[in-house]
């Protein structure tokens, strides 16, 4: 496939400032600053952007716990981000969602989600509203390696092959669930999505253009009537579970070989068909993001909290009852 | 014009079908079936075709999630949970996800959604196929629980159903299917958290859900003989839960029994005589009576399953003892 | 396989009394001496006979709610199935579980379910019971092709899978799911069970002996430590969904050849292995088994209901407050 | 001996297996892990082995509906349900199987079962992982509810829980895992249904229920400065309620406010307000006050969720307006 410098730029751009969102929001959260659990995305990041590079605004992502890769990567402003990480009057939830259930309607993503397989019945039902409405869009499901056991997973991949959904199945196989390490052999997703009725592969997940091209092509099937799709993409979790997590479960050796191994952006950039992103570019768009972080973060943990009259308003678009006064 | 219950729903789904395209139904065998085994969704496919009469398979967290993903980018779903027993294999998508995506995503979503389903016993179908379970449903923050009690309000209160934009769970006596009353024509839209006053009186009040208002009116019919003024409210939606009305009628009686087909713990009828021992202390001349099924589940026998659901005799008995106090 | 002249008299009484109990139900429920509701298992009785034929006692198995075939087979006895399926004090269940919730812990069979998809994981929980006690037992789940799609189904699937449990997955599938056609090609179902990582297959459920070959293979691979199996039985549907279902959604012509091809009784006695049960041998089981049936369904009949209090009985072994006295 | 409740918890679980060698673990990151996310399984697998502590997949229904089929067999499973958030992803098991086994099967099933799980807001966690939900389950006949404050009724109750023929839900609300205070050593069992009187009092009672009693007990001191003596009781058992010991107290005081964590509608405060509102009417010289979360879900960001939680001053205030009144 043939990349043209924007769309190079554009997937750059999108994995450094994940990467360096999250860095960032890390180190916040070791000092203290931003509250709740936060889950780090760190050598998953070529997944999201090879997964959302083809998306438009009316395409719909549901996401997981570990969320902020799928946010940046479908378009979300990284002030609305901070804020809600922060847990703030103007983030994207209005602080009320936080890190693990952070949404952008406007974008299409439908929220991150600490139900661990709480996204794809959701993800199913946007891909019912693109199919009957006829919009051409399509909606994806993000899917851990554990998730991928749950049986809302099971039920959603049967409804998208029955109904013939525009919906992809993006599984992220990261060999972890939280400390224990998936005992499922490597392409077992993908096959058990794949004997359901829909195509499906395995590809490397920290090779952008891999994932990217597994996506397109399933993106195409879904906009073109062909129904669901499944992708297995394998790429080891960097960091533990949770931020606070020292993984002693896991032997160092298997951890140093694993993040080398995984990390997309070197991946990246050694790949003939980046030549055209020169140094002096990549460096540009490197310091752009280092000073919008830099922005943002101050920005946000300056900003206002939720007035205390918050906690009772959004429960109902509206509501008759004593309950809600 | 004179229908049952069963008709009046029918009616009222292909009204709002045609009166707004974004409504759609699914659920199990609503469409290529007979319309479900009691034939409420009859005609509908023959009138709007299989794209928005769709056929799901089982797998009611698919379902009922897809039904909420659908609301949540466009669309206006109502799905059929068959019976609420049902709700085990499908909460977490009503209880975590869709009553919950106003709040968490800081207002920017609305859920345009209605889940009809069966509730109750009476017909031998025993422990799994015959329970009331509305009171955990009404304890939950972003769902509204709707529960009439005959046709007319059935057409009116689905109509507001289909058209609010909060989760609305529409609960279906299936014992009530055949009940017959006069229901308005044309459109017909009952607000919610209003209650109907079926009788009116001044020495009691009788406070009954869904199918027990019915046995409420019955039991004042049998009070009145012997002369006593028993005053009948249906509150009919249970959250928002017309307090008030409630109130109004305790202040003038003085006296109240509840009646509530589900079991007794954390009900609805403890809920509304905890709310009026709150609210309504100084009007009570005597402890309010709550008259529910035991603290046992639903026996197949008919034999039993007959002294397991409140009858009249029984609310009769609890007025009587509340009048004697 | 070799069949000893006492497995082909045990397969085929146990098939003909299958058949015979529910042809015998079924006429006293159309005559209305029957409560509830009741699901017809005709022409899948060699699935149940040769799931069962090589089970002991301290083997388990979870069934559906069209369970008579599978406690026959099972071992149950005729009366206390009878009395249960009319709701009587002496029934397996006291009367409390009826059709959809006969069980009879003496013979491991645990349960009838009226919850789709809620047997597997019961089943592999007893399962790990005989894995843990290492009592060398092993658990099957009785599955519908409408069942196959439940969540839990997976979960179960992925469970025996990761815990290597000595389980049998018995899919049947009888092509519908109440009035609706699955739409799954045949062998989809046991493709799917095989992919979580298990040995699955295919079988003419219509053919006892190829039900029992292939699930003498999987319960002695489950005794012998060697984990869970799949096995998907097909064998069209007989009478309606329940009994009282017209089925006026399947076609005439399809519901002559279907009911024709799926008899495993003529299937069975043209088999050259069964050359010797004579014609004698089987005038004399059958009349045994119509005797039989004939007593229990007069003794069933004129047994006694339960009496009012056991309304309240065996909820909990005990319980320590109010709501149980 | 002085230690926590995590402590407790984890020596009670160690005492019962050695105690009992058909107790089983089984959950998520149980074994292998760190001993799940706070540790309170930690140390079980050294001792006993992968073959009693089990890790599973995360799929709860499999995890709780294979615990009761286990129970249903001979062992007796100790699950773990890692937040009660989750019990919208495997309900049924709980409410339509494991529950109703022993009532459906007419008393020949006995289900030794516990399911630990942790309750509760006050760590930033957000909507799907900080609710409370124990009246959902408090409603269900068959189910046995527990939620000890401390860690000495922590270590009594869980002993009698796991010694219990019944499923058993065991609260462990998250915010008390640090709480220490004396635990008797040795063989240490406390009877369900028996509250706790955590101070004596005559003016009004406080009923607090789960980490609410704390707050009740730092209420009462406050209160016991400007000369009010409130009496605190804690139910410890939710379902088995010990509603002897609240009348009683109640008859005493002639006030009562209930102080519980969770939502309003349906709640335990109602159910108990409604229970003394109906059985001692005539102690009461005032409405019960109610003090619960508010109709909402949990905010993430922490300055909300602090008000979403009843504090200290919100239970002197309900005491100071029940004895103004
Ligand atoms: C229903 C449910 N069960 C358990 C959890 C706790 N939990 C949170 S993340 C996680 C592990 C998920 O693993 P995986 O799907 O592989 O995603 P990863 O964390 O590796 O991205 C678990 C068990 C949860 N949040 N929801
Ligand atoms: C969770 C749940 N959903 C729906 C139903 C209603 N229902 C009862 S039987 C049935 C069809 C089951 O089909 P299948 O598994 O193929 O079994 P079969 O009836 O063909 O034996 C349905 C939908 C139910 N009882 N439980
Ligand atoms: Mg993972
Ligand atoms: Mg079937």
């Amino acid at each position: 496939m043939d990349y043209n410098l924007d769309e190079l730029t554009r997937a750059y751009r999108l994995m450094k400032t994940i990467r360096e969102f999250e860095e960032r929001i890390r180190s916040e959260y070791q000092q203290g600053k931003l509250p709740g659990f936060i889950h780090m995305y760190r050598n998953q990041e070529a997944i999201a952007v090879g997964a959302c590079l083809d998306m438009r605004n009316d395409d719909y992502i549901a996401s997981t716990h570990r969320g902020h890769g799928h946010c940046i990567a479908k378009g979300c402003e990284l002030e609305g981000m901070m804020l809600e990480l922060a847990c703030k009057q103007d983030g994207l939830c209005n602080g009320k969602g936080g890190s693990m259930h952070i949404a952008d309607m406007t974008k299409g993503m439908l929220g991150a989600n600490a139900i661990v397989g709480g996204g794809p019945p959701i993800a199913a039902g946007a891909a019912l509203t693109a199919k009957t409405l006829q919009t051409g869009g399509v909606s994806m499901a993000f899917i851990g390696d554990g998730a991928s056991d749950q049986g809302t997973v099971a039920e959603a991949l049967n409804l998208a092959v029955v109904l013939q959904l525009p919906m992809i199945f993006m599984y992220e196989n990261n060999f972890y669930a939280e400390f224990t390490r998936n005992p499922k052999p490597e392409g077992r997703i993908a096959e058990r999505a794949g004997a359901f009725g829909m195509p499906s592969t395995v590809v490397d997940g920290s090779d952008f253009f891999a994932v990217h091209a597994a996506c397109r092509e399933a993106i195409e099937r879904g906009r073109n009537g062909g129904g669901p799709t499944a992708i297995e993409a394998v790429s080891a979790r960097y960091y533990g579970h949770f931020e606070g997590d020292p993984q002693a479960y896991r032997d160092d050796d298997e951890l140093r070989s694993q993040r080398e191994a995984g990390d997309p952006l070197p991946h990246f950039l050694a790949d003939s068909r980046v030549a055209a992103l020169d140094a002096s570019l990549i460096a540009e768009i490197d310091s752009s993001i280092f000073a919008e972080l830099d922005r943002t973060v101050e920005f946000a943990l300056a900003a206002a909290d939720p007035t205390p009259e918050k906690l009772y308003t959004d429960v109902y678009v509206n509501y008759e009852g004593r309950a809600m006064q | 014009m004179k229908m049952s219950v069963r008709e009046a729903i029918n009616l009222t789904l292909h009204e709002e079908m045609a009166r707004d395209p974004r409504v759609v139904i699914m659920g199990e065998d609503v469409a290529s079936g007979q319309g479900g085994v009691y034939g409420v969704t009859a005609g509908l496919t023959e009138k709007f075709g299989v794209a928005r009469v769709i056929d799901t398979p089982i797998t009611e967290s698919a379902i009922v999630g897809a039904a909420g993903g659908a609301a949540l980018t466009g669309l206006r779903p109502v799905a059929e949970l068959m019976f609420i027993d049902f709700l085990g294999v499908c909460l977490d998508q009503l209880l975590n996800q869709i009553a919950k995506f106003r709040y968490m995503f800081g207002g920017q979503a609305r859920t345009p959604l209605v889940i009809r389903t069966m509730i109750g016993a009476g017909e031998g179908t025993g422990p799994q196929h015959s329970q009331i379970l509305y009171p955990m449903l009404a304890a939950i923050p972003g769902i509204k629980v709707v529960a009439p009690s005959n046709a007319a309000d059935a057409k009116g209160l689905l109509a507001e159903a289909i058209r609010q934009d909060d989760p609305v769970v529409f609960c279906e006596h299936k014992a009530l299917y055949m009940d017959e009353c006069e229901v308005p024509e044309g459109d017909y839209v009952i607000p919610f958290g209003k209650a109907r006053t079926v009788v009116q009186g001044t020495d009691i009040t009788l406070c009954g859900l869904s199918r027990m208002a019915v046995l409420a009116d019955q039991a004042a019919a049998e009070l009145a003989a012997e002369g006593i003024s028993a005053e009948v409210i249906d509150p009919r939606t249970l959250s928002p839960l017309d307090e008030e009305s409630i109130l109004a009628s305790v202040s003038k009686t003085g006296r109240l029994v509840v009646v509530d087909e589900s079991n007794p713990l954390c009900s609805m009828a403890s809920e509304i005589s905890g709310m009026v021992a709150e609210f309504g202390f100084d009007y009570l001349d005597a402890p309010v009576q709550r008259v529910t099924a035991p603290h046992t589940p639903v026996p197949a026998t008919p034999c039993l399953e007959k002294d397991y659901v409140p009858s009249v005799a029984d609310i009769v008995r609890a007025a009587k003892k509340a009048l004697a106090y």
